[in-house]
Parts: C-alpha cells; structure tokens; sequence
C-alpha cells in the first residue's frame, strides 16, 4: 500500500498496477486479526451470496452436460457449423461494434461535433430496443420488401442489400451492442489527458495522424475488453440469429439449442444444451482470461493537467456533424420509425395513409390484463434485481478492487462469467433446482436468474471509479478512527454509489424487457412485458407487439437520460 | 529578428471569461523569457494561443517572420515548428524512451540513419544515453520529464515552449533539472518561453521575466529590474512578498496612514520619472529591506508571528501594527511571540497617478 | 345433444390444474373462462410459452421429479407419442367421444385432438392476380422468390407437414425438389411467415390457416387457399399427465375442450372444430370441402427425421 | 515525557527489501520533527509504520507510553489517535467539506453539539470558515490540503503525520501553507512528524530534522547543527549540496588528490572531537563557503556551467578542474562560459574513519 503514495508522487492515477506490484507485508500478529475479521466476513457473505445465486445452478448446468457423453454430437456437422457462425458472426459484430462505438467516442468526447449531447442520447437508444424487436424492425426495413429494396429492385432488378442471413445477423448485433463499446470506451478515453495528443500536435503530427498514433494505441486495452465483453455477449444472442437468421439457415449455437429443445430430434436435449452452454462457458471464461492479460498490460497514464480541450474540425465540422447525425438517425430513429408505424396500423400490409392510422394497437395492447399483470411483474421483478445487484455488485466491486485475497480473481470471475451463457441456458439451470430450493413457480425464481445474468453490468461498472481512487482515500479514514470494514463502507463503498445506482438502472433496463430466462422460469398465470410482446408475436398480433415494444422503448429512453445524469 | 511577435493579442474564451487583453511582446531570437502571474491570470493561456491550441481573438502572433495567427490566418499546431514540455511530461506511455523521442523526426520525414544519429545526440544531452528502449513506466518522474524535453527539441523547434514543465518535480529534482534546462537551452541558444508558478524559478532561469495579472501584462524586465524597481505596488508584492503601507509623501520622507511606519526621503526611492515631490501613495517594503532588533517594549513593537529557518536568512513574518510584515533576516532568528522592533532600509514609493504612467509606458 | 349444461352434470369440488399450452394467451383466457361458466370452482392456472418452451420446460421438470402440470394442450401428435411411451400421460377417453373426427383421437386413449390446424397455401391479396390453388402450382417459377414457409428445424408441425408431403405420392420428393429451385425464404416459425405474407414481403406463405382469417378479418390484404391434393394438418392435442392430483377437474377441462360449447368457441376463435356439428369459421370452407391428407402416423413418425434432413439438404 | 518512541526498528518488505533498519529515535511532547532523505530512503515507510499501515520486523514503537507495535503487538491505525495529512490530500469527494472534517469525530461518538462547535473551530483555525457545505470538488489545491489538514487535527491527535503534505502544491501556495503549518501546529502544540523531499521546507519548520538514507538514520539535528555541522560528507552533499573533494590532510591543511584545491589548516573545520592530525579523507565545501572572482586565464581556473540569478546571491555551477563545484555569491552574476577563480572560505573535513565513528555515536 505504501506504493501507492509513492506513485501518486509521480500523479498516476491507474494505481491498481503498481500496487500489486508491492503486496503488504504478510507478517501479521495476532492482533491485527480482529479488524480484518470484518472484511472477511463480508467475503465470506459474498461468496455465499454468489455460491447460491451463480454457482449453484451453474453446477446445475455442468452436472447435466457431463451426466452423459455428448461430446460425439458437439462434432457433428450442424453443431460445428453453428459453432462456427456463433464464432464468426460474435467476431465480426463485435469487431464492427468495436469500430463504430470507438469512431463515436471519438466524435462525441474529443471534437466539436455539433449536437454532442443529443447524439450522445440517440446513440445509446439501441440498448433499449429488445433485440428481437429490433430485428423485427428492421426487417420491414431492409427485408425484401423494405422500401428501400422494393424501390432498387424496381430500379436496377434487384434488391439492394437483404437483411436476412450471416451479414444481417453481424449488422444487427454489431448495432445493438456498439453503445456498450462507447460506454465502455468512452469512460476509458476520459482518462487520457489530451496532453498526450497535444504533445503528438507539437511535434508535428495532424489532428488525424495524433488520434491514429497517439489516441487509439492508448485506446487498445479498453477496446480489448469492450470486444471481449460484447463478442462474449453476441456469442449467446438469440432473438437477431433466430429472426434474421433462420430464414437463410443461418444457424448459431444459440439458435441451435433452441431447435434442439422445439423439435425433439435429439435424445435428452437438455443433457444437450447443457453440454452447448458449458463450452460457451468455456470460450467465455477464455475471453475473460485474455481480458485479465490484456488489461494487466495496461499503461499508467498521468493526470491530466489541463482540461479536455475540444479538437476543432474546421472545415470538416459541418460534413462530419452531418454524417454522424445520418448515421446515428437512420441507425436509432430509422427501426423506431418502423416500429411506429407498424404500432399504427391495424394489421400487416395495410398500406400507412391517414385513414389507415388507428390507436386500436397501442390501446389493445396496454389495455390487455396480461399486460398489466406483465408489466406490473417485470417492474417489480426489475427493480428488485436492479437493487439487489446493484448492492452486490458494489459489495463485490468494492471488495475485489479494495481488498488484496487470494479469492478475488475467483469471486469477480465468477459474477462476470453469467453474462456468456445464453439466457435459456441459465433458465434450464435454474429450473432444475427450482424444486430443491423452494423457489419453483414463484417470481423469486426469476428474480434471482436475473440477478445471475446481470451482477456482471454492476460489478463492471463500479470496478472502473473504484480502481482510479488511490488507496490512501481509505487510509485517512483508518487515521481517522474507522475499522477496515468501517473505512470500505464509508469512502470506498459510497464513493462508487452513484455508478452502481448507474449500473442498476441498466440491470432495471435490460431485465424489464428480458424474454428468453422468463418464459421458461414463468409461474402460471405471471407474465413479463418480454413475454407479453413474444407472446403477442407469436398470437399473431403483430402490430400491437410493436406497439408495446415501442412504448417499452420510449420509457427506457427516459429511464436512459436518468442514468446518463446520474452517472454525471 | 524577433522570434516570437505578440502584437495588440486578445482572447476571450467562449463563455465570455476574458483570457488576454491587448498582450504586446517581442521575444527575440535566443531568448529566454518566463512567464509569470498569479493564477488564472492567463499564463497559460497565453502560452497555448503562442502553440496554436487557442486562437485569439484579436491581434496577431507572428513566429519569425511568419504570420501564425489573425483574424483570418490560423497555422496548426503542427504547421509552426514548436517544441513544447507540459506540465504533465505528456510522455506516451506505449512507445519506448528512443520511439518517443524520434516521433517528431519520423512526421518529418528525416531519413532512418539521420534520424537515430539525431535521436542519439539529444538522449546524451539530456542524459538519457542508455535508456532507449525502457518503457516510459519504469522511468522517474525527472527522467520522464528528461524524455519530454528531449523530445521538444530534437526536432530543432524554432521556439520551445514550457508549461509549468517542472512544477510537478520534486525540489531536488527540480533543482537540479533547472540547472541542466539553463545550460542545455543556452548551449544550442533556444528561444524559450517558459511559464511558472515559481518565482524564484522564473527569475533564476530567464533572461526577461514577464508578469501577467488578469489577462495584461504587468511589467517586462530583467530578474533584477523586477526585482529592484518592481514597476507597480502589486508587482513587488507578487514578486518579492513585498509589505505595502498606503501614506503620504512629502519632502521630509514617508509616513504611513494610522500606522507607525516613517520612511526617511534619503530611503525612499522614487523611480527615475518622479518629480513630485508630495502626495497620497503607498510605498512597497521588499522582505530584505527589513531589520529586525530585539522588541523594547515600547507600544509601537511588532509581534514575531512565524519564523522559519533559512539557510542564508530566516523567513520571518511579524505583525506590525495590524499588517503582517514579511522579513528576510539573517542572523538570529526570532522565535514566535518575541516581540521585535521594525526598521526599514529601503522602500519604492508610488503614488496612484504615477504608478499607472509607468505602466502604460512599459507596454 | 350435447349442451353445456349436459357436460356440467356434476359440479365439481373446488380444485386447481394448471395447463400448459401454446395457445394464444387471449384465446386461452377466453376457454378458462367459459369454463369457468360451468365449473366455477375449478382454477385454472396457465402457463403459455411456445411448444419448444414447454418441451424444454417439461424436460426439467422431468429431470428433477414430477412434471407440474396437470394438462398439456399443445403441438402436435407426435409429441405426445412420445410423452405416451414415456408413461407420462394418463389414459382418458373424453366424453362424447364418438361424435369427434375419429382421426385426431389416439386409439389408445391417452390424448385427444383439440383442433383441425391444417397447414395452407396463404397469398397477398394486393400483389397475386391468381392465387395458386395446389402445391404443385407453388413449383411454378412465377414464384421464385416469393414464397416463405416455415422452418422444420424449429416448428415441430412444419416437420411434420415435410414428413406428409414426401410420403405423398402426388408430391413427394420431387416436388421438394422444384420448391427448392423457387428458393422459398425458410421464417422461424408460422407467425413470421403470415405476417411477411400479409406485408407482402413475400406474397405466398405457407402456414396454418387460422392465422390468415384472423389477419384478413383485422385488415390485412391476405387471403388462403387449401391446395386441391389436401392439407396436411395438426390437432393441437390434449392430454392428462399421470402425476396430476386433480383427475377429475382435468378429466372435466378435456371433456370441455372436446364438446360442442368448447368446439364452437373453437369456430369463433378462427379455428377449425374436431366435430362436424359446429361449423367452420368466418371464410373458411365447411369442413367437408376441404381435402385432408391423413397418413400413417407411424410411417410419419418413422421417417419425419429423414424428411427433415432431405429438406435441410434442399433448401440449404 | 516522549509523544512517539521508536526502538531499535526495522521493517524487512516481503519482497526482501529493507525498508528500515536499526532505528532509534524519540520525538517530543510537542516537537515538530521533518524526514528527510533522497528517495527511496525509507521516509514513507517509517512513517506509516508509525501510523500502523506497516508492521515492523524488529524493535518497538511507542506512543507516549503505550506500547503499540512489536513482535507481538499490533495496535490498528484506527486505534492510535493519530492524524496524517497525505501529498494527495484524499478529501472524500462524496461529502461535503463539513463532512469531511468531521468524520474523525463522528466515529469517535463525540455528540452533535460538540462536534458541531469543534468542526467550526478547527474550520476557522485553518481558514476554511463560510466553505462548510461546499463540495470539494470545487476547491483549489490548496483549500483542498486545508480541509485535510483540518480533518486530521480536529481529533485532537496525539501526533500528526505529513507525508509530503505539501509537495504536489503550486510554489506560492506551498510557501503560504508553510507559514500557516507552522503557526498552527504551533499554537496548538502538537506533535508533528513531516515527511519531505524538499530540504528547505525541512529546515525552515522542524524544530528537528531527521535524515535517512538506505533505511537508516545519517544524522539528527536542529536545522542549525546539519546545515553547519554535518555529521559526514555525505549529509553534506544531500542537504546542502556541498561539493566534496578526495585528498589528504595534515598540520597544513588540506591538498586535493589530483585537483588544484587546497585548503589552509585554520579554514578547515573537524569537528569536535577531532584529534588526528593527518590522514586520508575528503572535505566538504558548503555552496556559501565559495568566493568567485574573475579568471586570470590560469590553467587552473574553474568555468561557469551554469548561473542562475536568485534574490540574495545567484546559484552557479562552475566546473572547475572536472569537479563540479556548487557555489551560492552574491554580487556579480558570473554568466555561462566565463572562466573563474574559486576560493574556498570554510571547509569541513572528514576522515573515513571518524566520519564512521561520529555516525555510530549520533544514533
Ligand atoms: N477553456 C476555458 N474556458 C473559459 N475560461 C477559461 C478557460 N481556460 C481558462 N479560462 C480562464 O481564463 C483565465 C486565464 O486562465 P489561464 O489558465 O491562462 O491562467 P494561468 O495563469 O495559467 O493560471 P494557473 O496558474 O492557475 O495555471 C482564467 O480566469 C481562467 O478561469
Ligand atoms: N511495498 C513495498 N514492497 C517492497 N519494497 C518497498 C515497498 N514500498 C517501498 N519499498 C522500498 O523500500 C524502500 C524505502 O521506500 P520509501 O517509500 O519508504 O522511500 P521514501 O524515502 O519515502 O522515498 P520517496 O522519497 O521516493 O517517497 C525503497 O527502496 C522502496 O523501493
Ligand atoms: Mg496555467
Ligand atoms: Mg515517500
């Protein structure tokens, strides 16, 4: 610890490097024991905690996947050919997010690009759209009868680009995971002091060449984990694949799993799944490995001493703010648009004039018990998890980046790994030791597979700030009187609030709409509003599925700009 | 030929906060000039509108004969041949010492045999020979700000410019890396502009000191111009922690308003432009000016408020009859709570009018 | 004659089943309630998900005890084959029985049909002159590009409906073939496939019927066709599973599901009835007008896997 | 009666490094003591182990009479009533600076209207009063460092602990909270323990300075006996950048080896306990013992390297026979290039011997 004062001498503020470079002296007498019990004990509760919400079942998965041999299967040609396009398209949508989510911060938190604020809002908006809505959107975009194709195939004989197939599965999941590289990058490149571009100007290096130089390698390790997250993530996707996919046979594991359960065309299918969701497993903790490597060869980078100047573009700022308004618009607006008028019209294929326009979808939609019930549930259920894993996730966040154990590796680990498993997958889990528990048919059971697949978004969200404020926060309130557990609660633990309060309204954002864990784990007679929409898709009721998907989307855009000033 | 040519310089900061007002400077060719003010009192912005960071909004700026910044011409950053040290050494934390040092040579386009040799050259005279392929982080914090330093003028820049580029050492560091900046700057006769907090660094360092306050320039002048015949009251205060006593003059000497203090008129000193002989004004007592004697009891007696120890003389702070008083005395030091009497071997009288003639002369 | 008042002789005890279906969950809302008219002590608890959500469902459950449910209305006869081998259904004859189409009856008594849910040819009004009237016709290369079906990989009655049309001799694998060369667009399942026909992204589909009359009656330009060799259908059977507490209040939700009233409700909700005495729906033509294919269930049940993949390898 | 007591001390890192070794020393009711040393010294580490942050492997701590680390004894930082001040101030950003400052007492279960009523007095004494409810984010370094300051004394602390508290401070501001630490600590009497890179700031507070090197302690003093008396060439050279030449003395004098410099018998200062009249050793020359005068054009002369004007006398580096040679005069600013003839005034000698015995004796 005594590092790190010795660093901030030098005004580093990425001290987490330096001060597990020089652990605390391990002799310890005895009395020293009695303060550090607090925090032990507070491990302890968080490992019990994360042993009944994530391990259990996730033992649950990898007992059924090895309660047979069904490695053979995973070799065969479908399952290698899924694996392949869950490979292939989790790479390059992630790599296209990457691009895109980095171009972005790079516009919004670096130049003068006009109307930063307002892109900054609209560009985040995908999050909001539960992907298979989204897909669905943009179907009636750029499917073969979207507009735009429709117009080119009466113009040049064919269409324009089809959405359907391997390019449409990337292009959406590359859409609806960018704003997670631009939080994620964005955060990172607020810590680079624009000194640094500054000095590359100086030295005779062009606005363009500095950024190239200069920015980006400084960029690199939080584009490496941001890829990671979201190729991890894209990996266990299932709406895009399975509305996109499917119709030009496009399969990925994902998608796989779920014809493995529908059409009853394998032995045991949920040995099999299993056997899918422990190699997804496996991939995804490899990934989390090459993140640890990656970002232990993070570079210290110094305070800044100035203020982030804003890099004027000039003669280019018109153009670009031009273009990135397009592209953040057709991106965002565009599906919404779709969704708008489909919410509109009382069935599909009703051509959209005045006449046409009827409130009967969004009235239907609203007005059905179900969706009350649903609503009221997935509030309820989405709070709640919003709550608790935002409590531990900054328990376990401040825990794993304030205290040095052994364990911690393990216990962050083990919070981050859910987030690679599909959601069905999880929800076999924990069907499975629903009735040992207690827990079966009741909305308990989901509330805690939700806080399984979203405690990593807290964890992650609060690690960032934790890890930028010197240890020497804690040890003047040691100094001044408080216990280790006192001092963690008190400066680390609060300190980091207003990031977990952040991460919780994302937990709360994506649980609200979440479909593929709730549909299996549903008591009979409950609803959530993700099931509510799939299950006016599936009735057939089209419109009035966009309706609701669109007044989802409308409140969590809200509940976005709420975020985004409480993380301010 | 002028170096660096500030001519009739404003700028106002978007949200209206008034940067520079009317900055007139010529900094000739090899010259050493620091900049200093109290903070927020422009230096630095002054310094980024000489780089091309900031446009002024007034004015022109003109390096050598080049024009680099008007109402209508604005030459980038990179286009202006600088050499620039932040406060922050800004060394890039992902290329190795020798990457560093030879990136402004590589956007020049020197040749790779030129380029080394160069590279080589300036790493030896900054003393960095055999770190070239260290990591940044594994560097000092002088060694760092040794690389960036380097790097400011391996290119041959025409103007270096230096942003509070030692405040963030140490003092021994510090110290001793304003001894090598002095020497390595004067030996390749660098045109330095060099802006600082530190007093006492400005003055050690630069052939002419600049003192900026809210946007304008207070005074130009040599370190003992400033120090000697400091043109305004607030300058020597600033400058030297001079004590200030508002009186009255007359030809018998000074006598400051409700307050003990008289100054004698053969220790008053006057400026070379004074003729009046009478009026209201202030006069400003620089700390080695002071005496100090044991107190005698008498009501007029000083209180010791602070004393600490110097090498050469102690920094002794006395309250004299409600004003604190700041001494420089050698000898021996009082301790706190004694009681001292105050003399006074000097002191620059202004008065208001004349104060302000000097100044518009200056600039 | 059977009235809702015969069925309901006797009242029963206050008791609660819970049944999974895939059912719409408004039209299953609406059958809990108009059986709740003649039993209202019994509770009906539903949980609706998709056939493959209920399979993987039911699968856990079966891994770690008993299956929750009492009643499962959903999928096809296949399915509930293999629940049958299983022992997880209960044997129940449903009440007036004989006055059901015999065809969706297993003659084992272990499930019942529930509905006639043949598998059609649906086209957009706006877009197709003259609509095709016969699977053979969707072979013409008039319709390259245009058609969309379902995916047999993940809809269990578009595997089965596969399984029907290369076992027919009129069809079978050679009309597969010309149907690849037309490049149908393969949707999930048949919802997708309706609505992309009805917006005219692909002007004909080939989906269940229901779902087209209720897109025609909410507006859409879409209109169905039963193709002249007969369509292949599924029942959307029910069954008691063997662990349930509630006999009697399952045995009276079947008896429901399979009567007059239950049937009729069947008709308004745009389904074909399994009895002939209660009419056909709105557009629909009268139940003796419609040609239907009934093969061999064992021959399907034998050879579905095969037709999968033939279908797999064609439209890849 | 001793506020802080330190036995026979030593800290081993787990890594092997020794951190300190074999430290003795007993701080004063009251007495304000400074550390200093060049970097990696082991100035951080004796005071956090002071402070209970780190556990030494040898010897004991004592605060006034209470044992609160040895072998067996490990009393928490929390449970020592100590206040620290740290270079980078740790303000809690999450709280108001009201907040801040009364955590100590809030955990310490003083009731809300003492707490109130301390928090304003501890305000006002460092000048914070009216800032009560601001956050800190929005103050300057400075006010930053007081809430700091305040925050560590208002738990009326037993000792207090800086470390390089003011270090990362602009110079005007460092020099004005120089003065202010000092009269606070002052009138409140406290025990002070400060941790310093800068050697100035050290002699100018401490009533004594303590200097490390390697982990162990060189010399002990008050500013007046290390400046005039250091107890080895090598204390000289850290603290007052004395310029130290190898050669051999006897009942002349001293001559340099291989050097022009010598010094007459009666200039040469050995200490008390001197008794040997010849030997090999080494003199150590202060920066202030230094005359300059112009060069005759003697083989002999020294050559100014460096000259850097300063208010009493300019710092000049000059080379002289290929020894760098400090030299602090007053009067003519010699510049960079012009030859010089050196004098030495006093100079201080230490024969390896004795050097190594007086050492022994001082701790
Ligand atoms: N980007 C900005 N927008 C608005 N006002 C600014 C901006 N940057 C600086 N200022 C203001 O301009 C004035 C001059 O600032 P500048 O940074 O040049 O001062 P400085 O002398 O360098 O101060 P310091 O010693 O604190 O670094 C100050 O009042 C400051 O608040
Ligand atoms: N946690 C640690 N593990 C191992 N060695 C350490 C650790 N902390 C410090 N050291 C070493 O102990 C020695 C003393 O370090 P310390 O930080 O006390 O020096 P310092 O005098 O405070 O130096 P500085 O002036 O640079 O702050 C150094 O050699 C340092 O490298
Ligand atoms: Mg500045
Ligand atoms: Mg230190």
């Amino acid at each position: 610890m005594s590092s790190s004062s010795k660093a901030s001498g030098a005004g580093p503020v990425v001290l987490d490097r330096a001060r597990s470079r020089f652990p605390q002296p391990s002799v310890r007498p005895r009395t020293d024991a009695r303060t550090g019990a607090g925090i032990d004990l507070l491990r302890l509760a968080l490992w019990l905690v994360c042993a009944a919400v994530v391990l259990l079942p996730l033992g649950a998965i990898v007992v059924l996947a090895f309660s047979a041999n069904h490695l053979p299967l995973l070799l065969e040609g479908d399952v290698l050919q899924a694996g392949l396009n869950s490979m292939v398209s989790a790479v390059l949508s992630a790599t296209l997010a990457v691009a895109a989510g980095t171009a972005l911060a790079l516009l919004l938190d670096r130049t003068d690009l006009r109307g930063r604020k307002a892109l900054r809002l609209f560009a985040l908006t995908p999050l909001l759209v539960p992907p298979f809505v989204g897909a669905i959107a943009w179907i009636s975009i750029a499917g073969p009868t979207g507009p735009a194709n429709v117009a080119w195939t009466t113009w040049f004989g064919g269409p324009l680009w089809n959405i359907y197939g391997g390019d449409g599965v990337v292009f959406l999941l590359a859409i609806h995971s960018y704003p997670v590289v631009y939080i994620i990058v964005s955060a990172a490149l607020r810590r680079i002091p624009t000194d640094l571009e500054q000095a590359a100007r100086i030295s005779g290096a062009s606005a363009v060449r500095a950024v190239r130089t200069i920015t980006l390698p400084l960029l690199r390790p939080a584009m490496l984990s941001a890829f990671t997250l979201v190729a991890v993530g894209n990996l266990a996707d299932f709406g895009i694949p399975s509305i996109i996919g499917l119709p030009e046979r496009y399969v990925t594991l994902s998608t796989l799993i779920y014809r493995y359960i529908q059409s009853g065309t394998v032995e045991s299918p949920l040995e099999v799944i299993s056997t899918i969701g422990v190699v997804l497993l496996l991939i995804a903790a490899a990934a989390m490995v090459i993140d640890v490597l990656v970002s232990r060869s993070r570079f210290e980078l110094d305070a800044s001493s100035s203020a982030v100047q804003l890099l004027p573009l000039g003669v280019a700022r018109l153009p670009l703010t031009m273009a990135t308004w397009l592209g953040v618009l057709v991106i965002t607006l565009l599906p919404l648009c779709a969704l708008l008028s489909q919410a509109l019209l009382p069935a599909p294929g009703v051509p959209l004039t005045w006449q046409n326009l009827t409130l009967d979808n969004i009235v239907r939609a609203t007005s059905a018990p179900s969706t009350l019930t649903g609503a009221m549930n997935s509030v309820m259920l989405s709070v709640l998890a919003g709550l608790i894993c935002g409590v531990l996730g900054l328990a376990i966040g401040t825990v794993v980046t304030r205290t040095r154990a052994r364990s911690n590796t393990a216990l962050k680990t083990l919070a981050m790994l859910p987030q690679a498993i599909p959601g069905l997958v999880i929800a076999v889990g924990w069907l499975i030791i629903a009735p040992r528990i207690g827990l079966f048919n009741t909305p308990w059971l989901i509330l805690c597979a939700y806080v399984m697949a979203f405690i990593a978004i807290v964890v992650q969200s609060v690690s960032a700030p934790l890890k930028a404020t010197p240890m020497t926060a804690e040890e003047a309130a040691r100094i001044s009187g408080a216990t280790r557990l006192r001092a963690l609660f008190d400066i680390s633990w609060r300190m980091a609030v207003p990031a977990a309060i952040a991460g919780s309204i994302l937990v709360v954002l994506t649980a609200v709409r979440e479909l593929t864990i709730s549909v299996l784990l549903l008591a009979p007679g409950a609803q959530t509003l993700g099931v509510n929409i799939f299950s006016l898709q599936q009735a057939g009721a089209y419109n009035a599925a966009s309706a609701l998907s669109l007044i989802i989307t409308l409140v969590g855009l809200a509940g976005l700009g709420l975020a985004a000033r409480r993380a301010r | 030929m002028s170096s660096v040519t500030l001519t009739d310089v404003g700028l106002v900061y978007p949200d209206g906060t008034v940067g520079l007002e009317n900055i007139n400077l010529a900094i000739a060719d090899g010259e050493f000039v620091a900049l200093v003010g109290p903070s927020g009192s422009g230096k630095t912005t002054l310094l980024r509108a000489i780089a091309g960071f900031l446009t002024p909004t007034a004015g022109s700026i003109r390096l050598d004969d080049t024009l680099v910044a008007d109402r209508s011409t604005l030459v980038a950053p990179e286009k202006r041949g600088l050499g620039m040290v932040f406060q922050q050494h800004a060394v890039w934390p992902h290329w190795s010492v020798e990457r560093n040092i030879a990136y402004p040579l590589v956007l020049a386009r020197v040749p790779r045999a030129e380029r080394t040799q160069r590279v080589a050259e300036v790493m030896q005279l900054v003393g960095l020979t055999g770190f070239e392929q260290r990591n940044p982080a594994t560097l000092s914090g002088g060694q760092r700000q040794r690389v960036a330093l380097a790097r400011a003028i391996v290119g041959r820049p025409r103007v270096l410019l230096l942003d509070e580029a030692l405040s963030a050492l140490d003092e021994p560091l510090r110290d001793s890396l304003r001894l090598e900046l002095q020497s390595l700057t004067r030996s390749i006769g660098l045109t330095v502009v060099h802006v600082t907090h530190d007093r006492e660094e400005a003055l050690a360092l630069a052939d002419r000191v600049v003192v900026l306050d809210g946007g304008r320039i207070q005074q130009v002048g040599s370190p003992v111009e400033l120090v000697t015949r400091p043109v305004t009251a607030e300058v020597a205060r600033f400058l030297s922690d001079a004590t200030i006593f508002p009186g009255d003059r007359d030809r018998n000497g000074f006598v400051a308003t409700d307050h003990p203090c008289a100054v004698p008129a053969h220790l008053l000193d006057v400026g070379s432009g004074a003729d009046a002989l009478s009026g209201a004004g202030m006069i400003a007592v620089l700390p080695e000016d002071i005496t100090l004697e044991p107190g005698t009891g008498a009501p007029t007696d000083a209180v010791v408020a602070s004393s600490l120890y110097g090498r050469a003389s102690n920094d002794i702070v006395v309250t004299w009859q409600g004003i604190s008083v700041r001494c420089r005395v050698p000898g021996r030091r009082y301790l706190v709570g004694e009681t001292v009497v105050v003399g006074i071997r000097r002191a620059m009288f202004y008065d208001a009018a004349r104060a302000l003639v000097e100044l518009v002369e200056t600039r | 004659e059977n009235t809702p008042e015969a069925s309901a002789a006797a009242a029963l005890e206050p008791a609660t089943i819970t049944v999974y279906t895939s059912e719409p969950q408004e039209k299953i809302d609406a059958i809990v309630a108009a059986f709740n008219e003649t039993q209202p002590d019994v509770t009906v608890e539903v949980f609706r998900a998709g056939t493959g959500d209920l399979t993987a469902r039911i699968e856990a459950e079966r891994t770690t005890g008993d299956v929750q449910a009492d009643i499962l209305l959903a999928a096809d006869s296949a399915t509930f084959e293999g629940y049958k081998a299983d022992d997880l259904l209960l044997a129940y004859t449903p009440a007036d029985v004989e006055s059901l189409n015999q065809d969706v009856v297993d003659p084992d008594g272990f499930y019942v049909g529930t509905r006639i849910i043949p598998t059609v040819i649906a086209y957009n009004t706006g877009v197709i002159d003259t609509p095709p009237t016969s699977w053979a016709d969707l072979t013409d290369p008039a319709y390259a590009g245009q058609i969309t079906m379902p995916n047999p990989d993940v809809s269990g009655a578009a595997a089965y409906n596969a399984a029907v049309w290369l076992d027919n001799a009129d069809l079978g694998d050679e009309w597969l073939v010309d149907l690849a060369k037309n490049k149908p667009v393969i949707a999930d399942s048949n919802g997708p496939v309706s609505q992309a026909v009805a917006a005219g992204t692909q002007p004909v589909g080939v989906v269940v019927d229901y779902l087209v009359r209720e897109l025609k009656a909410a507006g859409s330009p879409i209109d169905v066709a039963y193709p002249t060799e007969g369509v292949p259908y599924v029942s959307q059977p029910v069954g008691i599973f063997a662990s349930t507490d509630e006999e009697a209040a399952s045995e009276a939700f079947v008896d429901y599901l399979v009567s007059a009233a239950g049937q009729e409700l069947a008709v308004e909700q745009s389904y074909l009835p399994v009895r002939n005495d209660v009419g056909t729906p709105d557009g629909a033509p009268a139940m003796d007008d419609i040609e239907i294919l009934t093969p061999d269930l064992d021959v399907i049940a034998d050879t579905k896997a095969a037709a999968v993949a033939r279908f797999n390898e064609l439209f890849q």
